[in-house]
């Protein structure tokens, strides 16, 4: 693996967990608005 | 992140179905989308400049491209974690809701951010020291960080009440920056007993300057924007959770009153029947009515 | 008269459960209040509000001058309260329990002696291990703590259960007698012949609720 | 708060002496992993006495797990803490007391393991000076922040797994800085072994306020 491996390795990783992350938390949360009543859900 | 944009682009109506007059469907809002977009722009930016456009580096040839996404991780982790330690005490000292979530958001993104700082780490470290782990004094301290915080997120998981875990989660928060400090001192002291500080060590070592400074600068701001991002998201999920919490709450409270009124009728109308109350009577009466 | 026990139309929380939802109540120095109603309706959970261990989270509560809405704490050094669970330590001795509570409500261990001969401890059961005892044995453990700490409040949750006779005999006596000294006494209790000839007066405890609690003021 | 400390302390060592718990099960473990930790690193190649202070402390923490769960499983009789809220003591007294009790069985431990380590692994002892004192500060740093996270853990389902994952992190620098300075004290530069003492009193000195300050409202909540 020369250094270029590793480099993209490196970056392919932070942007995929980052990615990952983002799209959990939200789909968490239009899964849960539903069960909200609507003026919980002003935000500012 | 890409896929995250189109799905926020959706008209709400679509998502959701009775969501009214353009009521967010998620935690997204009008705000976090623009944050989102400049984040993703950012992002490319920074992906532009560190991969593409920066030179390599006299020692560390193109790893030091690894640094550009490294370094910003591992400052947001302990920007995370002392913005948990801060929302604890807040929370311990005036009981405000909103800061004790801002804690628990803060931790879980700092978490995220240290795995990524961990990793990144040891893929730098495998070409630069033939390793994948070195005992080195800042990834040791960037590792007992990473397990403060998984022992800060398992509290918060506890099977007890709300306000058990909440005033639980915020002691072990407000010492979370205390035992860092404890931490990366006693790290830093064992490790600069055996060896000099490692080349590593002092982040921004052979002189990087130049276009190399310029895309390690624009990767702290645009891992800045990520993380305040991911914040108000992952804020306002915590926020949707305890607001579904509190509602069972007020039914509850509803449900109970309910219930005394319709037994106190059913014992009142045994009463008017048969007036002395030491009756057993009345009390297998009032039994059976349950 | 002030009264000991005002309650108007007090919340108070077990976990997120409601488990008083609107409570009135009124009792005055001296009285003997004997709360009556089925298993779950919320008598115990009255008594541990009365005590200062639960949040009222909406209406009035102020028991012997202490308004429970703002502070919890400081109730607690002048109420005696004797529940299902006693809370004693099972591997220390009777004598090493009662003395340690007296103790540690500052009062005078003089007083955890005199107690304990008062309910039969100071016999064989003294020096015996508090987890070896029966549970009406236990139950005058933790009396003798009570009476030792000379609470001016008595909260007492099913005093009577799993009682002989004499040993009930002598529960009515410290009761009459706490009441006789100026004492309150709130008895939470099944035995409704028993207990109803020792109150003065008897509240039903529905559902989160009490009814005939509250004197028109 | 003093006095209602003695007085819990009393009760927690009363309670162990009645019981024996700690003499009977947790000195036994200690010792028990000394001598598995021989067997794992084979005595006569070196590595045994070169890690002597290391295995010492991490047996005298482990020990410390077991001997702070035992004294707040002790306090989970049920209305326990419902008596103690109403017992009219001070919460930091609470804290205080259970900690002096915890740090007390500790030192007997460390005494105990001692010898076991003097006698299984023959070393030769020197430097008593800084041994004794870092004894004293890391069974002080120990007894302080095992007791406030042992009230932390109490009282749940998940106690047994989840005070070592709390614990143990928090008290690396208290392993790293006894290890060291039980290193130094042992090869005669015990000059080398006081800064790490000074972590130790530090480590100590934050964690007793963090417990009194801490304990009430643990102990308040409903």
């Amino acid at each position: 693996m020369n250094q270029w491996g590793y480099v993209i390795a490196c970056w392919v990783i932070v942007i995929g967990v980052l990615g990952v992350y983002a799209a959990i938390i939200i789909g968490r949360g239009r899964a849960l608005s539903r069960q909200v009543p609507p003026e919980d859900r002003r935000w500012m | 992140m890409t896929t995250h944009l189109t799905q926020s682009e959706l008209p709400p109506g679509a998502a959701g179905g009775r969501s009214g007059d353009g009521v967010p469907t998620g935690t997204g809002s009008r705000g976090t989308r623009i944050l989102g977009l400049v984040a993703l722009l950012g992002l490319v930016f920074l992906g532009l400049i560190g991969l593409w456009a920066s030179p390599e580096d006299r020692i560390q040839g193109n790893l030091v491209r690894i640094l550009y996404v490294h370094v910003p991780s591992a400052m947001l982790a302990y920007l995370a974690c002392f913005i948990t330690t801060v929302g604890s005490a807040v929370y311990l000292w005036k009981k405000s809701r909103w800061w004790d979530l801002v804690a628990y958001a803060s931790a879980e993104i700092g978490a995220v951010f240290t795995g990524i700082t961990l990793v990144t780490g040891m893929l730098w470290g495998r070409p630069t020291w033939g390793v994948y782990w070195v005992w080195d004094a800042r990834l040791t301290s960037t590792a007992m960080l990473f397990l403060l915080l998984l022992g800060y997120l398992a509290v918060r998981r506890i099977p007890a009440a709300a306000p058990v875990r909440s005033k639980r989660s915020a002691i072990v928060g407000l010492l979370l920056v205390p035992n860092v400090i404890i931490v990366r001192q006693s790290v830093e002291w064992w490790r600069t007993l055996h060896q000099e500080a490692t080349l590593f060590a002092n982040g921004l070592e052979s002189e990087i300057h130049g276009l190399m400074l310029f895309a390690w600068f624009v990767g702290v701001v645009v891992f800045g924007v990520i993380f305040a991002w991911l914040l108000i998201h992952r804020f306002r999920l915590a926020w949707l959770q305890e607001q579904i919490e509190e509602h069972g709450l007020e039914r509850a409270i509803a449900d109970r009153r309910a219930e005394a009124d319709a037994e106190a009728e059913i014992s009142g109308a045994a009463e008017a029947a048969d007036p002395s109350p030491t009756e057993p009577g009345t009390d297998s009466n009032g039994e059976a009515a349950r | 008269m002030e009264p000991v026990v005002h309650l108007r139309a007090a919340v108070s929380l077990l976990g997120r459960f409601p488990a008083l939802a609107g409570v009135d109540l009124d009792v005055t120095a001296g009285e003997i209040v004997l709360l009556q109603g089925p298993n779950g309706a919320g008598k115990t959970t009255l008594l541990r509000t009365c005590a200062g261990l639960l949040p009222v989270v909406s209406g009035e509560a102020v028991v012997l001058g202490h308004d429970l809405t703002r502070d919890r704490r400081a109730v607690r050094a002048e109420v005696g309260l004797l529940a299902h669970a006693t809370g004693l330590y099972d591997e220390l001795t009777v004598h090493d329990n009662v003395t340690f509570w007296t103790r540690a409500a500052k009062a005078d261990p003089a007083d955890a002696d005199a107690a304990m001969a008062r309910l039969g401890l100071d016999g064989r059961l003294r020096d015996v291990a508090v987890g070896r005892l029966s549970a009406g044995q236990r139950r005058r453990t933790s009396l003798a703590v009570l009476v030792a700490r000379r609470p001016r409040l008595w909260l007492l949750d099913e005093p009577h259960a799993g009682l002989d006779h004499d040993a009930r005999d002598l529960v009515d006596g410290l009761i009459r007698d706490a009441a006789g000294s100026g004492a309150t006494v709130l008895v939470a209790s099944h035995e409704l012949d028993r207990a109803a000839a020792l109150a003065g007066r008897s509240v039903s405890v529905v559902g989160g609720t009490v009814q005939g609690g509250a004197r028109v003021p | 708060m003093f006095r209602d400390a003695a007085l819990i302390a009393g009760k927690d060592l009363r309670l162990e002496a009645r019981s024996r718990v700690a003499l009977n099960q947790v000195v036994p473990f200690a010792l028990l992993v000394l001598v598995l930790f021989a067997f794992a690193l084979d005595p006569d190649r070196g590595i045994l006495s070169r890690a002597t202070p290391g295995l010492y402390w991490i047996a005298v923490l482990f020990s410390a797990l077991l001997a702070i769960q035992r004294a707040f499983t002790i306090e989970s009789a049920d209305g326990n803490r419902d008596a103690l809220r109403l017992s009219g003591l001070d919460p930091a007294g609470i804290y205080l007391g259970k900690a002096a009790a915890i740090a007390v069985q500790l030192a007997v431990l460390e005494v105990l393991l001692g010898i076991g380590v003097a006698v299984l692994y023959s070393t030769h002892l020197a430097g008593w000076g800084l041994l004794v004192v870092t004894c004293v500060g890391a069974t002080a740093a120990i007894a302080a922040a095992g007791t406030l996270y042992g009230v932390l853990a109490a009282g749940l389902r998940v106690r047994e797994t989840l005070l070592p994952l709390l614990l143990l992190p928090v008290l690396a620098p208290v392993l790293i800085a006894s290890t060291r300075a039980f290193e130094a004290a042992l090869s005669g530069a015990t000059a080398d072994g006081w800064p790490w003492v000074g972590l130790l009193a530090v480590f100590a000195l934050v964690y007793i306020v963090a417990g009194v300050v801490g304990f009430g409202p643990l102990l308040e909540e409903t």
